[in-house]
């Protein structure tokens, strides 16, 4: 039998090494893993990549890990985002590096990741300081730069429903950067609002399919 | 002299978007544009969140805190709206899918160069979020701006000083003072408003105006 | 008002010029757009370049166009499917130009059309046969070959339900190719069992946005 | 001498399945393996047309014509099992998210190439499916190949003399002799037939076998 339900959230977080690239999903706050970050940051694990679109809100979640001072550095598109103090504290410290990704680009760059591509060629920053310093190529007479995979040694994602297989469905806008990440890490980890049995999704509606869920937890 | 108010720059905007047309407004002054969309037009707004079909701010006792646009403000969905993740909604900007990108802007050059996302102040980290992808994806792109900084420096320059969103990308340009198309023969004032001629306006824009043969008045209702 | 309804399978395919490429949809039978590939053969329309995963069953659709010599080059992972004897015909005579594209890449090289990337970095057919001829380059010690976007003028697919602002769903396994064909040309036509209301599709259910789709038709 | 039959060589290649596997089955005889899996296993079956969670066949009245697997069969969904598009059922083959490809071959090399797409009879057009995806994207890749041609030619041999699907990709070989590894230091014989010692099975071999410490006689019930 296939279960992929743990009963915790320090289960669903074990085993992450310090130093681990960790894909954060959320959008600001909406489909944020509030708790499975929360979690991480009570394992004690430190030296973190956090690869996300923001850089945390308030004090909890992303933000809470970077308050502990447990992220060495931040691969994201926007770091403020609503209430980003505790980022902002330790960016103006000198205490994080932080890393901007144009927001399709670095969507686009996990993808790549989870797809076993090896790289591939946008023009999106193309001739702009973020395009500084990466191999640029003229492709039908436009500039394209070659951009690399992103893969996460962990994904916290967060989702609606899940079966104990681990697929997985969203609600509205809370979807966003969760079915990508979740497939660009070597371990996914999810929160659930529900896990419900074997069956009881619609195969057509599922989202995320199992096979790129390792652990599921509800919260 | 007349010059639009922020309201009246967004329904200028809004008057020239196209039924049936794939929108994606960006942050601050162009998500205004939605309140002003011509009767009987039929417009789908697309959120680099996951939304397409983004209907108005909801009303009270209707927000769901799922549902939030690119600037996280709480949204709602018309019917025929869908949900999709950031991937795809990327594939669809990338892609030239989106009819139009109406986006905010620190400088715009005269060949188009749109500067958007940092003004290198050390008080900020620095942050892009789509933009560039919106500059270099949608079919057209165009920029609502206040003519000039409250400096009065114009923001319509030579070339732009701030580090560039994409360059060559925008089409057209909407001020309070004019409407003013980016051509490859320089920028054509296609509107202006009352009191202003083209000397006027030129002393407030860094490179050279062309005034079009059928250029008219910038007029908009009080909004 | 939004409405990409048309009455007629041939106004879903009119405007079609000589030499186009069309993206046929389908996995062997199942998902094919039948009629609209049949009303592009009546349409008399020719020298086409068809992308499709194989080619063509029986003598309607894909095959029926090959049969009346209007393909003049195939490009898909596997020719030969049930039933494949017009293009097997047509292959023998040299009459038709074939190139083979593993799967995954040929979807893959859609999806970059439909993305706007320029092209990516793959494994497949690295070493290989396939790969002969395309740039090869080694990425963290292992060979990727570098592939090119694909983009249709046309893509003809196949749904089972739509509303009016061409958002679709399909049924079960006949969703295939579909998505990422509807995504990737510049004009995309699609044949439904059925239309529904605005607003009847679950938001959260639809699988292909109707910012993808041009016109549909019910067959 | 004791060769397996087609279906025990799939039985056989089964036992191995673990559960909880992600599988992709080729074409042909690799599909048989499904029958085979041991009681108490779950295992997940994927096809490269968009589904994950493939069950048997359909019953007598259970059809569904919009539901095949890539050999284009009738096949039916398991409670769990969804639906995806191509360009995900790739994502999943390429990006190592299969636990398991077992495909056919027409040869296996000493160093684990695998050539299982075209014989370049001109007879046929070329044809090569999703085989090369498989063969460089899963986890693991083992193949089920008949140990020698109809006309006796090993099947095995120092280096594949049809086209490769992909280099150094095959970790273990199932045939109707033996059950062979391909490891860094050549190919090792972990199963052979009753009525085959080393020097019987090499001499229908190409490369130099070595024979593993705890080597065991490869049975299998009457399937």
């Amino acid at each position: 039998m296939i279960d992929k339900r743990v009963r915790t959230l320090a289960e669903a977080v074990a085993g992450v090494k310090h130093g681990a690239t960790v894909l954060c999903s959320g959008f600001g706050a909406v489909g944020e893993p509030v708790e499975l970050l929360n979690a991480l940051r009570w394992s004690g694990v430190k030296d973190l990549v956090c690869v996300a679109n923001n850089a945390g809100t308030g004090d909890e979640g992303l933000a809470g890990l970077i308050k502990d001072g447990r992220v060495r550095k931040i691969v994201c598109s926007f770091p403020r985002t609503t209430d980003p103090h505790c980022f902002e504290a330790a960016y103006k410290a000198g205490k994080i590096e932080l890393e901007i990704v144009p927001q399709g680009t670095l969507s686009e760059r996990m993808r790549a990741g989870a797809a076993g591509l090896g790289g591939f060629y946008v023009k999106t920053a193309a001739g702009t300081k973020l395009g500084e310093g990466k191999e640029t190529r003229e492709i039908d007479g436009e500039l394209y730069v070659l951009e690399k995979p992103i893969r996460g040694d962990i994904a916290l994602c967060r989702a609606d429903r899940a079966d104990r297989w681990g697929n997985l469905t969203y609600r509205k806008s809370a979807r966003n950067f969760n079915p990508v990440m979740a497939m660009a890490a070597a371990l996914t980890a999810v929160q659930v609002r529900e896990i419900v049995p074997l069956g009881a999704l619609d195969p057509e509606c599922v989202v995320t399919p199992g096979i790129f869920v390792d652990r599921i937890v509800v919260v | 002299m007349k010059p639009l108010s922020r309201r009246q720059m967004a329904w200028r905007a809004a008057q020239d978007i196209e039924n049936g047309a794939y929108v994606n407004l960006g942050i601050g002054l162009p998500t205004l544009c939605s309140d002003f969309i011509p009767e009987g037009r039929e417009i789908v707004f697309h959120s680099e969140n996951g939304i397409l079909g983004m209907g108005p701010a909801p009303k009270p006792g209707e927000e769901d805190k799922d549902l939030i646009n690119a600037g996280k403000q709480l949204t709602t969905l018309v019917p025929g709206g869908v949900f999709f993740h950031h991937n795809d909604a990327f594939v669809m900007i990338r892609g030239g899918h989106l009819d139009l990108a109406l986006l905010g802007a620190f400088e715009v050059s005269e060949s188009g160069d749109l500067a958007n996302w940092t003004t290198e102040d050390p008080n900020f980290s620095p942050g892009v979020g789509g933009a560039m992808d919106l500059a270099v994806g949608a079919r057209e792109v165009r920029v609502i701006v206040e003519h000039v900084t409250k400096e009065g420096r114009p923001r319509i320059r030579k070339a732009c000083a701030y580090p560039l969103t994409a360059p060559h990308c925008v089409k057209r340009i909407y001020t309070n003072l004019a409407v003013l198309d980016v051509t490859g023969d320089g920028i054509v004032v296609r509107e202006m408003v009352e009191g202003f001629d083209l000397d006027g306006l030129q002393a407030l824009t860094e490179p050279r105006l062309r005034l079009a043969n059928d250029w008219k008045r910038l007029e908009a209702p009080e909004v």
